[in-house]
C-alpha cells in the first residue's frame, strides 16, 4: 500500500554497527526493497535529538544516561530492535585493562586499584557501566578510584606516560595496546550480555511507515545472523567493515566482536539494570522507571523474523 | 562676477579631547566672502585654523557656531596639506578616483589623465604606485585629481608647499590659465606671501590660533601678472610689508 | 589659547562635549545588547519555531541556573575554566607576540620560520591532543597547552602583520635616533602593532574559552566545558545550556575587558 | 628618465637587480623549510628522544604513506576534505569580510553588532553542533557550516581591525571625489583593510584544516580528519601520521598559495 | 673650519621595481664636500633626488656606486620632509625620543625638551597626542627631535617646508643661532632660493633627476645677515637669478 519511503540510518563508524554496512554493501536493503542511506553520525544525544526532530528517520545509538533522560524528556522515538550486546564469552570485545607499568608495579587485582587513576570514556554511558562492572569484580565502586574520563586514544598516552593505571577499552584498540606492550587485559567477564546499543525510528514515521520498518528490521537481521555466525571470517565482510570503520581489515582480524540476539529482541532486564545504575548515581533527572515499553515496539520486530522466516 | 560663491559667517570650531578634558579653538567667528570666480588666498601663522577653515568648507568636519553658504552645482575639490595619495592605486588611477567613481569611460578617463599628468610632469612615472615617488611628486599627484573632474569651487591647502620654485612657477601658472578660462572659485591656502601676492585677487590674513580674519586686502595688480615686474611695484612690498606686520603683530609664538 | 578659551558660550561647550558624553552613554547601552539574543532565544522557543525539548528557552534554564548559583557549584566550574583560560593564554599570548614582532621586523626570520609556523598551524589539535597528554599528562598541564597553541598562533600571525604594515618613516625615525634592534622591538614595532596585537587578543580570548570547552571534555572534572560535556551526554539540557551561556558571558566579558584595555593603550587609534 | 639610464654600468645593473634575484631564490628555498620540521622529526625519533610507538620515523610511516597514494585510498579523503574546506571557507569569508567592513565604517553598526558578535563568538561550536545538525542535516552542510563558523570570526575581526586603521584622509580623499557609502567600502575600507584581511585568510585558512579535522572525527565516513580519527580509535598510529601530514601539507600549500596572490593583490605592502 | 666632516664622491643610486622591471636613477655620480662646520643647502627641481641622497648619508639607503666619508663622533641627525611624529607619543615624548633611547634621565630629558618646545612654539601642546597637530606643528615637532641630542651633523630635508613665513623666521633665526653657537654641520634641503641664500655658507644646486651636483654657489654675505638688508644688496639678486637660471635651463618639466 505505501510507496518505498526513504530511510536515513545514522551510524557510527564502529565494527557494533557492522550488520547496517552489511546489509547495505551486500543488498540485503534492497533485496527487502528498502531504500536506506547510511549517514555518519556522532553520539547518542544528538541522534535522539535527529530522530525525536522527525529530520532523520532511523538510527542506532547506545543506551545510557542520555538515552534515558531523553526518553523522560518525551522525544518522540521508537526503539524497535537490538543493535549490539556484550557476548557471554571471553576474550571481551570491551576488556578492562590496567596499563603495563601499573602491572609491573605490582597491580595485579582489582582490589590493587583502590584510589588509582581509572580511565572512563565519559560519565552517563556505557564505559562508565562497564568500569563500574568490572571494578564490582574487586568489590570496589567507581568513587573508590580515581575516575578520569578519556577516550580509548588518549588511553594509551595515559598509559604511557603513568597518567592512568587503568581503564576502560575497546577493541581494536585494546588488542593495539597489547601489541605495543603498553597495557594488559584485567578483568573480562563483567559485562556478559549487558545490551550495548539499539535501533530507534522516529516515531511518526514508524506510525506511518510501518511495512518499511519491518523490511528493513528483516534486512539487518540477516545480515546480523550471518555476521553472528561466522561472518567475520569472511574476507568480504571484513573488507565492507574496513571501508565503513576507516580501519585496515589485518586489525579487524582476530579480534572478539559484540553479538546480537538471534531474533534481535532486547533483554530489557539488563536495560533496567542499566538504568538502575544510572540512577544510584544521580544522573538521571526523574525519579522511578523509565516507561520503555511505550516506545519499544516489539511487534514490528516480530512480524521481520516472520518475514526472515518465509524467505 | 559679483555673486557670491561661498559666504562664511561668524564660523567658529573647537575641538575637544575627552581624554584629556582639553578644548582647542581652532577657528573663531571667521568671516568671509568669496565671490563667483574670485580667487583668494589666506595666509596665517602655523596652527591658527586654516586648514581646519577649509575642511569645514569642504564639509569633511562640523562647525560649532555660525553659518556656511557655498553657492556651487557640484561639491568643492579639495587639495589636501598631507599626502594623500592612494597607495593601493597607481599614479594615473589615483588622478583619476573621482572620474572613476562617477563611471566616467575608461577611454575618456585616461585621455583627462594624461593631460594632467603632463602638465604635472608625472607622465614618466604614469604607472608607478605612490611609494616610488619623491614627497613633491606626491603632492602633484594630489592637484591634478583635484582638477581632473572640472569643480566649480577649488579649496587649496598649500598645493605647492613641497615644490621647488621651478615646479611652482610652472604650476601656479597652469591652475591661473585653468582659473582664467574656467571660471572656477579658489581658496588657496598659503604660507608664502609672495605666493599669495602672485596668485590672489583677495589675500585673506588669520591671527594666531584661535584663528580669525585680520584683514582682508585686495590684491590690486593686472593680469596676466609678471612676477619680476611685479616685484618692481612699489605696492607689492607695500602690501607684503602689510601682511608681515599683520602676522608678526599678532603672533604669540615669536621669541628670541 | 587659554586667552580666548573663555569666549566660547556656555552652549557652544555643552555642544562641543555632547558627543563625547553621548558617545559613552551609546557605549555603556551597547555592552547589553547581548541580552537581545536572549529574548531572541526566548521568543522563538516560546512560538516553538525552535525544539523546546532541545531548546529550552532562557525563562526555563534561568531555575536551574539559580540554583546552581545558590549551590555554588557554577562557581567551581567558572574558576576552574577561569584558571585555565589564563594560563594558557598568558603562555601563548607572549611568545606568540614576541615571535611576531622578530618575524616582521626580520626579512631572514620570516623566509626560514614562515614556512615551518605555516606548516605546524594547520596540524588538528584534536589529532596530536594524545601527544600533549603524553607529554604533559592528563592534568591541566596539557589543557593549557592546548590553549597555549591556538592563542599563540592567532598573535603571531596578527602581531607579524602589524608589524609589516609599519610605516617605513617610524623605522627610519627610530633608527636615526640611534635605536638598538632591541629598542626598535619594543618602541617601534610593538606600539605601531598594537591595534593589531589587540584584534589578535581579542580573537584569543573567544578562541580560549572554544578551545577550553573542548579539551575539558578530556580527562578533567571540573570546568565549564566538562560540565557542557557532562549534561550533554546525560541529556540534561538545561543544565547545558546554563553552560553555554556562562561560557559565551566568560567570552564576553574578556572580550569587553580587553577592549577597555586597548582605549586606554592605543589612545591614537579609532575606537 | 631613459636618457640616462644607459649610464648605469653594466656591473651595476647587475647589482641593482641583484637583491630581487637573491629574494626570489631565498624565497622559494624557504618554501622547503618545513623538510627540516621532518628531519628533526626522524632525528628525535630514531635517536628516540620521543616515543617510538607514539611518534613513528618519517621514513617509517612513507611506506604506509606510499601505499595508500598507490592504492589511491588518500586521494579520495584529501578530495572530500578539500571539498567541505574550501566550501566553508567561502562561505564564511565573503560574509565575514562585508560586515567586517560595514562594522569598521560603521560606529552605530559596531556599537549595536560589536557585543552580540563577542557574545557569541566565544559560544563552544561543540555546544552549537546539535543545532547545526537540526537545521543543516547530518550531511556535508554542517560541515561547510561549521568552518564558516569558524573562517567568519577570523575575518570579521581582522576586517574590522583593519578598516578602523584606515588613515582618515583617504576617507576624507574618498569623500571629497564623491565617492558614495558603497564606493567608500569596496574602493577604500577594502583596499586600506587588505592587510589585515590577508592576515586573516591566513589565520582562517589554518583553522579551517583544524576545524575540518574536528567534524570529520565523528560524523563522516571520508575526508582526512575521518582518516586520522579512525586510525587513531585502532592506534594505527603510522597510518594517523600519514593523516595529520596530509592535513597539515594541505593547510601549508593552502598558506602559501595566499601568500602569492597577497603579494600580487597588495604589492605596496612589504611581503 | 677647514676640516672636511662629509666628502660624497661619484654618488650613484638607482631604485629598481621588481614587478615592472623599471630602473629609476635618482642620484648620479653626485660629488660635494662640506667643510666641519658649514652649513649647505641643497636645491633641485622635485624628484631630482635631494631627498636620496640625504637618505644615503644618514645610513637609511644604500648606495650603488660612489663612496661617503663622514667624519663625526656621533651619527647625523635628520629631519625628514614627510611626517614624522610617532602617533603613539605626545609631542614631548616624540621630541624627547632620541634621549630617552640613551637612557637619558627624566629630569634632564624634560629640561632640555621644554627647552625645544619654547622654542618652536609647542609649549603648550607638549602633552598632546600628534592627531591633536595641525601640519605646520608636526614638522616643527620632528625639528625639535632632530635638535634635541646634540648631534655634529644635521641633515635636514624641507624643514620649514610647511610652515608660514613668521614661524619659518623665527626658526631659521634659531638655527641658524644654534648652528653658530654649536659649531654643527648643516645640510638643509629647500626649494625656496630665498631660504637658502639666508641660511647657506654654499647653495649646491641639482638637476633634474637622474640628480647631479650643476653648480656650487658660495653665499658672500656677512653673518648675521639681515634678511631685508640682504635684499638691497645686488649681489642677492644677482645670485637668486644664477640659481633660478640654473633651474630653468635644465628642468624637463617646464610647459605651456
Ligand atoms: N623607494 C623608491 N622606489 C623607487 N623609486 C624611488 C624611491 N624613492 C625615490 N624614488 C625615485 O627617486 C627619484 C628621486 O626621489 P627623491 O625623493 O630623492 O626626490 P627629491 O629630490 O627629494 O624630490 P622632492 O623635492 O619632490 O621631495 C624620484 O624620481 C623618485 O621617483
Ligand atoms: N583633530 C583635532 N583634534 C584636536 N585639535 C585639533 C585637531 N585638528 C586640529 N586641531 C587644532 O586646531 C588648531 C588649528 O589647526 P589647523 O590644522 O587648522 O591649523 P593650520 O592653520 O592649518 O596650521 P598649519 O599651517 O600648521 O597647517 C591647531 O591648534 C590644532 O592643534
Ligand atoms: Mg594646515
Ligand atoms: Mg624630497
Amino acid at each position: 500500500a505505501e510507496d518505498k519511503p526513504k530511510i536515513e540510518f545514522l551510524y557510527s563508524p564502529f565494527a557494533d554497527y557492522a550488520p547496517f554496512f552489511l546489509a547495505e554493501d551486500l543488498g540485503y536493503f534492497d533485496e527487502y526493497g528498502v531504500d536506506v542511506t547510511l549517514s555518519p553520525k556522532s553520539g547518542t544525544a544528538e541522534t535522539i535529538q535527529m530522530l525525536a526532530s522527525g529530520n532523520v528517520q532511523a538510527g542506532a545509538a547506545t543506551w545510557g544516561a542520555g538515552l534515558f533522560n531523553s526518553i523522560n524528556a518525551g522525544a518522540t522515538v521508537a526503539i524497535v530492535a537490538t543493535s549490539a550486546k556484550m557476548p557471554n564469552t571471553v576474550p571481551s570485545p570491551s576488556p578492562f585493562m590496567v596499563s603495563q607499568a601499573a602491572w609491573d608495579a605490582g597491580i595485579r587485582t582489582v582490589q590493587d586499584l583502590k584510589g588509582k587513576r581509572v580511565g572512563i570514556p565519559g560519565p552517563g554511558g556505557f564505559g562508565m557501566y562497564s568500569v563500574a562492572k568490572a571494578l564490582e569484580k574487586g568489590g570496589l565502586t567507581v568513587d573508590d578510584v580515581e575516575a578520569i574520563y578519556l577516550p580509548p586514544p588518549a588511553t594509551a598516552a595515559a598509559f604511557a606516560n603513568g597518567g592512568l593505571e587503568a581503564g576502560w577499552s575497546i577493541e581494536p584498540f585494546a588488542l593495539q595496546l597489547e601489541r605495543e606492550g603498553l597495557g594488559r587485559r584485567l578483568v573480562e567477564d563483567h559485562t556478559f550480555g549487558t545490551e550495548l546499543g539499539f535501533i530507534a525510528f522516529n516515531k511518526e514515521f514508524v506510525e506511518s511507515h510501518e511495512d518499511a520498518v519491518v523490511n528493513f528490521l528483516a534486512a539487518y537481521l540477516k545480515a546480523a545472523r550471518q555476521l553472528d555466525n561466522g561472518g567475520w571470517k569472511d574476507e568480504r565482510v571484513l573488507e565492507i567493515v574496513a571501508r565503513y570503520t576507516g580501519t585496515e581489515k589485518s586489525l579487524l582480524q582476530g579480534i572478539a566482536y559484540t553479538i546480537r540476539s538471534e531474533d534481535g529482541s532486547i533483554d530489557l532486564n539488563s536495560v533496567r539494570e542499566q538504568e538502575a545504575f544510572f540512577r544510584k548515581r544521580g544522573d538521571l533527572e526523574y525519579k522511578g522507571d523509565v516507561d520503555i515499553n511505550s516506545v519499544y515496539r516489539s511487534d514490528l520486530l516480530k512480524r521481520a523474523n516472520e518475514l526472515v522466516a518465509k524467505k | 562676477m559679483s555673486e557670491t560663491a561661498i559666504e562664511v559667517r561668524n564660523l567658529t570650531k573647537a575641538f575637544y579631547d575627552a581624554d584629556s578634558d582639553r578644548t582647542t579653538i581652532a577657528a573663531y567667528e571667521v568671516e568671509f566672502e568669496v565671490k563667483r570666480g574670485e580667487f583668494v588666498c589666506i595666509v596665517g601663522p602655523s596652527g591658527c585654523g586654516k586648514t581646519t577653515v577649509l575642511r569645514i568648507l569642504a564639509g569633511l568636519e562640523s562647525k560649532l557656531g555660525g553659518s556656511i553658504d557655498m553657492k556651487s552645482d557640484n561639491p568643492p575639490a579639495m587639495v589636501f596639506q598631507e599626502a594623500s595619495v592612494l597607495p593601493w592605486l597607481t599614479v594615473r588611477e589615483n588622478v583619476g578616483f573621482p572620474l572613476s567613481l562617477k563611471g566616467v569611460s575608461a577611454a575618456k578617463r585616461r585621455a583627462r589623465v594624461d593631460e594632467l599628468l603632463e602638465l604635472t610632469g608625472l607622465a614618466d612615472f604614469a604607472d608607478a604606485l605612490p611609494h616610488r615617488l619623491s614627497g613633491g611628486m606626491k603632492q602633484r599627484v594630489s592637484v591634478a585629481r583635484a582638477l581632473v573632474d572640472d569643480r566649480e569651487i577649488l579649496l587649496m591647502d598649500e598645493p605647492f608647499g613641497a615644490l621647488d620654485e621651478q615646479t611652482r612657477l610652472v604650476l601656479q601658472q597652469e591652475l591661473l590659465r585653468i582659473w582664467e578660462t574656467t571660471g572656477k572659485t579658489v581658496v588657496f591656502i598659503t604660507h608664502s606671501v609672495d605666493e599669495a601676492l602672485t596668485l590672489a585677487d583677495r589675500v585673506l590674513v588669520m591671527s594666531p590660533r584661535p584663528g580669525t580674519i585680520i584683514a582682508d586686502l585686495a590684491v590690486p595688480f593686472d593680469r596676466p601678472r609678471d612676477v619680476v615686474e611685479m616685484r618692481r611695484d612699489k605696492r607689492f612690498w607695500d602690501l607684503t610689508y602689510e601682511v608681515w606686520r599683520l602676522l608678526a603683530s599678532t603672533s604669540p609664538e615669536r621669541h628670541a | 589659547m587659554s586667552l580666548v578659551t573663555a569666549k566660547l558660550t556656555e552652549e557652544q561647550i555643552r555642544e562641543l562635549k555632547a558627543p563625547a558624553q553621548r558617545e559613552r552613554l551609546f557605549r555603556t547601552i551597547s555592552y547589553f545588547s547581548p541580552i537581545l539574543l536572549l529574548l531572541l532565544w526566548e521568543v522563538a522557543s516560546q512560538l516553538n519555531v525552535i525544539d523546546r525539548r532541545f531548546f529550552p528557552p532562557p525563562s526555563a534554564i534561568a531555575g536551574t541556573f539559580w540554583q546552581m548559583i545558590t549551590s555554588f557549584e557554577i562557581f567551581d566550574h567558572i574558576g576552574a575554566t577561569l584558571r585555565r583560560v589564563s594560563v594558557g593564554y598568558v603562555m601563548g599570548a607572549i611568545p606568540g607576540i614576541l615571535l611576531g614582532l622578530v618575524l616582521g621586523l626580520s626579512q631572514p626570520a620570516r623566509r626560514v620560520l614562515g614556512p615551518i609556523f605555516a606548516a605546524l598551524y594547520p596540524v588538528p589539535k584534536i589529532a596530536i591532543l594524545p601527544l600533549i597528554l603524553l607529554i604533559f599528562g592528563v592534568g591541566d598541564a596539557s589543557k593549557f597547552v592546548v590553549i597555549a597553541i591556538g592563542v599563540f598562533f592567532l598573535l603571531l600571525y596578527n602581531t607579524m602583520g602589524g608589524v609589516m604594515q609599519t610605516p617605513q618613516i617610524y623605522l627610519d625615525v627610530a633608527k636615526n635616533a640611534g635605536a638598538t634592534r632591541l629598542q626598535t622591538f619594543f618602541r617601534i614595532a610593538l606600539p605601531s602593532a598594537l591595534p593589531n596585537i589587540f584584534t589578535g587578543l581579542r580573537l584569543a580570548a573567544g578562541s580560549s574559552y572554544i578551545i577550553i570547552a573542548a579539551a575539558e571534555f578530556l580527562g578533567a572534572r571540573s570546568g565549564v566545558g566538562f560540565f557542557i560535556w557532562a549534561s550533554w551526554q546525560t541529556f540534561a539540557v538545561s543544565r547545558m545550556f546554563v553552560g553555554i551561556v556562562v561560557i559565551s558571558a566568560l567570552g564576553y566579558f574578556t572580550i569587553l575587558a580587553l577592549e577597555l584595555i586597548e582605549r586606554k593603550l592605543v589612545p591614537w587609534a579609532k575606537h
